[in-house]
């Protein structure tokens, strides 16, 4: 018994890459998934939390089976189609929303050396993906054949594409700091014996900062929710959705979340390094660690800003989040930039030395 | 029929597919989205003639952007298609025979007699550690410098040309300033403490 | 210098940094939460919850029907039908209250000169059908035996201030 | 192994194909500015495959440099598009016929 | 020695400048005494100058001070050639424009009246004039002094526009419009002949240097060269032709003299300036100067002498008929150039430059003397009018008559010598053209006569003036007019005298003026009269006496004693009369000719070329046919995008099919 399933693995290693392929995407896939659905319980308690009620606990122990259950519910929910939709437009803009957020995780590596596709223009690639994320919400909105869906879509998309730009630029910061798109060798850059001093958040705070929040406007979530803006527009693009098509919705926004709360960790954070690599006596005594739990520390950390700032802040105004983007963000990226070029040609120490 | 073989076929029967169903489809937000998907699957293309950046870049550059733009002109503009179908039907049979008169002979030109693998070798696969990305950079930021930065002007200009043409000045558009409202402090600038004799 | 100082305050976003260190530090504080079913919440000896109707000691029923209620209630949730009963002595034949219609303002319960229509402390309740909403007089009396011993210490608890 | 007159041949079907679509959607300015840029994307098409085959990166520099102005002519066309609706309320190609002579 | 040379130069043009731009500010007194006074500056340093010579102390001087610009080798400058030509130039022109100026002051004192009121251009008329007549004397040095062609041009030009400005200078009369329009063209038509001649030197010589050029002169004299098709042309006489055509124009020689009676439209200081001592004289002064080229051509030098001779008879007659002062004077002075240029072409340069110098001081004379009778006419110039002058105004007669004498060349004055000198050069001269040229010098001196007096006799005797009016303001005029009178009075008796035999017998023009031997003519005289005495005794025996002492008889018989026979005469000879009156037609033939002719060919071009060919057929015509062109090809830019496009896609596919059936 074990041996076929071992000589029909081999068979498959040999003749099928592509099933093999897939097996990874499964791996890391099926994990993500779950990681969306307990994201999504994690808000509702630190929420919870920091409105000082204690959020879900009713079902399973202290409710962790609150996602679960969610999913169920959802799952077994009528997928209403509305009067003069498009229907397959209509159903293919949840996956259009999920996909891209889903994709980027090819290139992102958990640790040294353990990624999916260890590709040179990585970088180039989460932009390009994230970029396509905004079909979801654009055809999901026109499709609807709903003047609030409508409405949201384009509030969104306008909002989504703004803000790319910013987030391109902030980037491009990176890659001029570390020289390389491959986000290994991003991560690698800024290895470094100060440990969390060594990355890239200090010398790139600004772009840091704003890359952090082009990416909370960029998965539309509070303050800039405008696109969903409930006592506007009741729900933005996805108000004539439900059932699974709308989970399918919800599992993207917060995945499109941890996406970006992965690229922050790689990209300012230092990825997969410990913060205190090199520190005289913490450095010894976390040398164990393996560099995921760092990594995972790191996302989690990023994502708990995420609930922290929807906690906090009200609604952005839309003509507001506008002038945030385009005359506040990108003029500071494109300044930063230059700074950065003069750091790294004049050879700053601790960073780019 | 190797691998790569097929995965290029493929990519091309759909690009092929998606480029009729660009031209052909009543709907223009469906025609913009199948040309998307034409984008997609040329990437997929590109990708196989090892120009992974350019493949990227258009992935991003017009799907990421071009056709948003697309869609979003063509969902907000209310068109009426009918008229604009007018006379679909009627110039079916010339565009056909222009467009085949035009890829037969387009194929008499570079078919596989002038073209074929016996002609043009397949190239050598690149190294391992070969980056197209970088050496694409090397040649763009030395020889082609100027262009470089001509581009980077063009697309400045088409920028400042798009804002000028669509902005509209609203006359009855009411809107603060945020830098102004920051700078209120506290004190003098809210409320204003007035010291009053009481009357007797 | 204002300009200076204003120019950090944004610079480093020191407002959005004192929102976020309010919510962070409520993260910690001690919940509010009531564990319902498990816990629940005191409850004030002037609670207006479901009614009921009450009656002597000696198992005599309060009300005189003298309609106060039926006229002060403000929804009109409530209809009384009176009269004369075997022993002379005047007393209801229908006192029904539309809970639907109710809105438990406890206007009912200062009218009544003999205590009898009083509202309780129940607040736990749900129909099945519809014309359950609609609390009878027996509906009501037995309520009100079963509350008894609470209703007339809440009564008592309160005398000092009617 | 994938020989250079297909990636020809293809782009040569993708241009007729663009032409077509030009000769048919005579009247939509939108639908014509897409044919254009498949057709751009035909040429581009030979231009990678060229340069793929001869080991050449400039026709890939030459791509690049049509992405880039393709692009702005994309926007300044849709931005024209949006002015011209905005006072026209059409982008029918029959009634934009004001220069006339 | 440059310095000197430079600052005669220059103290005109500052005054003129200063007069000129900044008249307003420095008012009239400032005016004529900054021009005033640059002008005498001018004229002391050129009588020292001129002594220096006189007295063998001063250097030839002949030098460059500015180089415009090399070109090929030629080199353009600005320099001064000073010998004694140049001295007695100098000092003649500048003495007379010095007592011009002064004169000036009087005449012009009530410029105003020549103005209609509140006339923009009469504002500040009187500084301009000042202004104009300095700078006037500028131009006439530069080209005085003048060591090569191209300054020589220079002044040449410069004294032709400033004339233009003053004869114009009353710019509100239509007559004075016509007149120096008329001076500026005509002076253009010789001047185009000058440049041409300077070309020529330029051309064959490559310098423009005279010193270079003349030095170069022998070498080429039997140069042939051929123009106007195989005719064949002496070099030299080609460039003395040309050369003289400039002089012609400028010294007005017929037939381009009709310039200068119309003139005399400007004031009357300007009469003077222009006919007594500067631009008349520049074609005179010219030529002399042009000697070692004119000597190498007996063709030019007939030329001269015939165009000279028929001038100073013709015109001499004209000169009997008129009856505005002015223009008798400028008649005469038209005669007297003749001889002048009669002399030039008997190769007695000395002789013409003689003749200029007594010339200039008499002639000066008699135009300020006819201004003195115009001012006390009122400004009234037809003698006619005139009458019994003499006792009103004893100064301007006696000075008058002095001039007049001078001018018929009675003996011991100094036309005398002058004059007697030309007419016995032209009788010893033996170039073709010379019998002619004597006969009609002959009687160019009984005409000279009859003219002169016929004027003085109507204007100083006879009866008064017949409007009572003006004989009651009749009165003599101010000292500033009767000094410069008087000044001119004196060299105009005494110079010939004085300085004939330093200038004609003796060394004086060594080396300046260029004579071959078998031309010299002046030669010949000396060898009959030997020095003035000599001459003063030949006189005595000679025709020319007696024919002027005719002429003066006549004059006196008909004008003053019988008036009658004047017009039985007039009546006698009408035709004759007539021809002399409309002055040989030459006014009506150029109108015709040339003003008709050069408005046919206008007409013409207008017609046939601009509105012909250029408007109708190349601009119209053009237009029109690209109209047509687009009228058919229009239907082809329907303005629908998709038709271009189609037509693109079509023009893609035949090109397309020829690249693969290729």
């Amino acid at each position: 018994m074990i041996e076929t399933m071992l000589s029909l693995w081999e068979w498959l290693g040999e003749n099928l890459v592509i099933v093999q392929i897939l097996i990874k995407i499964v791996v890391i896939i099926a994990p993500l998934m779950l990681c969306v659905a307990y994201f999504t319980f994690a808000e509702r308690k630190i929420i919870g939390y920091m409105q000082v009620r204690i959020g879900p606990n009713r079902v399973g122990p202290k409710g962790w089976l609150q996602p679960i259950a969610d999913a169920v519910k959802l799952m077994f929910k009528e997928i209403i189609i509305p009067t003069g939709a498009n229907k397959t437009l209509f159903l293919l803009a949840p996956m259009l929303t999920l996909g891209p957020a889903l994709a980027a995780w090819a290139v992102i590596p958990f640790s040294d050396g353990l990624v999916l596709a260890d590709i040179n223009a990585a970088l180039l690639y989460v932009i390009a993906l994230t970029s396509v994320g905004v079909y979801g919400v654009l055809i999901a909105g026109w499709a609807s054949n709903s003047k609030y869906a409508f409405l949201g879509a384009m509030r969104s998309a306008a909002q989504i594409v703004s803000y790319e730009i910013a987030m391109g630029f902030a980037l491009v910061g990176v890659l001029v700091a570390a020289g390389s798109m491959n986000l290994g060798d991003i991560v690698r850059a800024q290895q470094g014996g100060g440990g969390l001093f060594n990355w890239f958040w200090l010398p790139l705070l600004p772009l840091f900062v704003i890359y952090f929040i082009s990416g909370v406007a960029e998965t539309n979530r509070a303050p800039f929710d405008v696109a969903e803006g409930e006592s506007e527009i009741v729900a933005g693009f996805h108000v004539e959705y439900s059932g699974m098509a709308f989970a399918v919705f919800f599992l993207g926004e917060y995945a499109n979340m941890i996406l970006i709360s992965a690229l922050t960790a790689l990209f300012f954070l230092g990825g997969w390094l410990s913060p205190f690599a090199g520190w005289p006596l913490l450095g010894a005594m976390t040398d164990w660690v393996p560099g995921f739990v760092w990594f995972v520390l790191k996302v989690a950390f990023v994502g708990f800003f995420y609930l922290w700032l929807r906690a906090t802040f009200p609604r952005y105004r839309y003509d507001q989040i506008m002038r945030l983007g385009w005359k506040v963000f990108i003029p500071i990226t494109i300044v930063w930039i230059v700074v950065v070029g003069l750091m790294v040609v004049l050879e700053m120490p601790w960073w780019f030395d | 029929m190797t691998f790569k073989l097929f995965v290029f076929y493929t990519f091309a029967i759909v690009l092929v597919a998606s480029a009729l169903m660009v031209i052909t489809r009543r709907n223009p937000v469906h025609s913009a989205l199948f040309l998307v998907l034409a984008f997609f699957t040329s990437a997929g293309i590109w990708l196989l003639a090892e120009a992974e950046f350019l493949a990227i870049v258009l992935v991003l550059v017009y799907v990421g952007a071009v056709m948003v733009l697309f869609l979003f002109v063509v969902m907000m503009l209310d068109i009426d298609m009918a008229t604009l179908r007018a006379g679909f039907i009627n110039y079916l049979p010339v565009a056909v025979l222009v467009a085949a008169v035009m890829a037969v002979e387009i194929f008499l030109v570079v078919g596989p007699g002038n073209f074929g693998l016996d002609v043009f070798a397949p190239p050598p696969p690149m190294p391992a550690d070969y980056s197209n990305t970088a050496s694409l950079g090397n040649v763009l930021y030395t020889v082609y410098m100027y262009p470089f930065e001509i581009a980077a002007v063009i697309l400045l200009v088409a920028i400042i040309a798009a804002i000028g043409l669509t902005m509209r000045k609203r006359a009855d558009t009411k809107y603060q300033n945020p830098s102004e409202q920051v700078r209120i402090r506290k004190g003098p600038d809210r409320i204003q403490v007035v010291h009053m004799d009481t009357e007797d | 210098m204002n300009v200076l100082r204003d120019y950090i305050k944004s610079l480093f976003l020191l407002e959005l940094w004192k929102g976020l260190s309010i919510t962070g530090r409520y993260l910690f504080r001690k919940k509010f939460t009531v564990q319902y079913p498990e816990e629940k919440a005191p409850m004030s000896p002037r609670f207006r919850g479901v009614h009921a109707l009450r009656r002597y000691p000696n198992g005599e029923e309060r009300c005189i029907a003298c309609k106060l209620c039926e006229a002060t209630c403000p929804a009109l949730a409530i209809t009384i039908e009176a009269e004369p009963r075997a022993d002379g002595s005047r007393r209801t034949t229908r006192y029904d209250i539309d809970l639907f219609k109710c809105i438990y303002c406890g206007y009912c319960q200062e009218a009544c000169p003999v205590d009898a229509i009083v509202e309780t402390r129940i607040y736990e309740y749900s129909f099945e059908n519809r014309q359950d909403a609609v609390l009878t007089k027996e509906k009501l009396l037995e309520i009100g035996d079963k509350c008894e011993a609470q209703l007339a210490a809440d009564i008592a608890a309160q005398a000092n201030y009617r | 192994m994938i020989a250079l007159s297909d990636y020809l041949i293809l782009g040569a079907i993708l241009f007729s194909i663009s032409l077509a679509g030009i000769f048919l959607n005579r009247k939509n300015v939108i639908i014509l500015l897409m044919c254009i840029e498949l057709m751009l994307l035909a040429v581009n098409m030979n231009f990678i495959a060229f340069s793929h085959f001869h080991g050449d990166l400039v026709g890939q520099v030459f791509v690049f440099f049509i992405l880039t102005v393709a692009a702005a002519e994309a926007a300044i066309g849709l931005a024209i598009l949006v002015v011209l609706f905005r006072n026209r309320l059409t982008i029918n190609v029959q009634d934009l016929d004001t220069l006339k002579g | 020695m440059e310095n000197l040379y430079i600052a005669i130069v220059l103290a005109p043009l500052i005054g003129a400048v200063i007069a000129g731009f900044w008249g307003d500010r420095i008012g009239r007194k400032g005016a004529h005494w900054v021009t005033s006074s640059g002008v005498g500056i001018s004229a002391i340093l050129s009588l020292y100058v001129l002594s220096g010579f006189m007295s063998g102390s001063r250097e030839v001087f002949n030098g460059a001070v500015y180089t415009w610009m090399i070109s090929d080798g030629l080199r353009m400058e600005v320099g001064f050639l000073v010998d004694q030509l140049t001295a007695l130039m100098m000092s003649v022109v500048t003495f007379v424009s010095f007592c011009i100026h002064i004169y000036t002051i009087g005449y012009m004192a009530d410029d105003e009246h020549n103005w209609p009121k509140e006339s923009l251009a009469g504002r500040n008329s009187y500084q301009r004039f000042f202004s104009y007549i300095s700078l006037f004397t500028f131009a006439m040095l530069m080209l005085v002094m003048a060591n090569n062609f191209l300054q020589l041009f220079f002044g040449w030009e410069a004294v032709g526009l400033v004339s233009y400005l003053l004869i114009g200078f009353w710019s509100v009369r239509p007559t004075a419009i016509f007149a120096n329009l008329k001076a500026f063209l005509v002076n253009r038509v010789g001047d185009f002949g000058f440049i041409l001649g300077i070309a020529a030197v330029a051309m064959y010589t490559n310098s423009l240097d005279y010193a270079e050029v003349f030095a170069a002169v022998p070498g080429l004299a039997d140069t042939q060269v051929q123009i106007l098709g195989n005719t064949s042309w002496s070099l030299m006489s080609v460039i003395g032709i040309l050369l003289f055509i400039g002089a012609m124009g400028k010294s007005a020689q017929v037939p381009l003299h009709v310039w200068l009676p119309d003139s005399m439209e400007g004031p009357t200081p300007i009469s003077a300036l222009i006919h007594a001592a500067t631009m008349v004289t520049a074609g005179v002064f010219m030529v002399a100067r042009m000697s070692p080229i004119y000597e190498f051509s007996e063709t030019a030098l007939s030329f001269i002498l015939v165009i000279g001779a028929t001038t100073a008879i013709f015109t001499g007659l004209i000169g009997i008929v008129q009856n505005d002062i002015k223009r008798v004077v400028a008649y005469s002075t038209l005669s007297q150039l003749g001889y002048m240029m009669v002399a030039l072409g008997a190769s007695a340069y000395a002789a013409g430059i003689f003749h200029l110098m007594t010339h200039a001081f008499f002639k000066a004379l008699l135009f300020l003397a006819a201004g003195s009778v115009i001012i006390g006419m009122h400004h009234d110039q037809d003698i006619r009018n005139m009458g019994g002058i003499k006792k009103y105004m004893p100064w301007t007669y006696w000075t008058s008559l002095v001039g007049s004498l001078a001018l018929i060349g009675f003996p011991g004055f100094s036309g005398f010598f002058s004059k007697d000198a030309i007419i016995e050069a032209v009788h010893h001269s033996q170039i073709a053209g010379s019998g002619y040229a004597y006969a009609m010098v002959l009687i160019g001196v009984f005409v000279t006569a009859l003219y002169s007096f016929r004027m003085f006799f109507l204007v100083f005797h006879g009866e008064g003036p017949r409007d009572e009016h003006a004989k009651a303001h009749l009165h003599e005029s101010p000292k500033v007019v009767t000094v410069p009178l008087v000044l001119l009075a004196i060299p105009s008796v005494f110079i010939g005298y004085l300085t004939l035999d330093t200038l004609l017998f003796g060394d004086w023009f060594d080396g300046v003026l260029f004579v071959l031997p078998q031309h010299d003519t002046l030669a010949a005289v000396e060898a009959s009269v030997h020095n003035a005495n000599g001459m003063l005794a030949h006189g005595f025996f000679g025709v020319p006496l007696y024919l002027a002492l005719g002429g003066l008889v006549t004059a006196a018989v008909i004008y003053l004693f019988k008036p009658s026979i004047a017009d039985t005469i007039k009546n006698g000879l009408k035709p004759i009369y007539r021809t002399l009156e409309m002055k040989y037609w030459f006014d009506e033939l150029y109108q015709f000719l040339f003003a008709g002719g050069s408005r046919g060919i206008g007409r013409f071009f207008w017609k046939g070329g601009d509105q012909l060919i250029i408007d109708s057929v190349i601009i119209n015509g053009s237009a029109r046919a690209i109209g047509r062109f687009a009228d058919r090809i229009r239907s082809v830019q329907t303005g629908f995008l998709y038709h271009y496009a189609i037509a693109m896609i079509l023009g893609l596919l035949l090109l397309l099919t020829w690249f693969v059936i290729a």
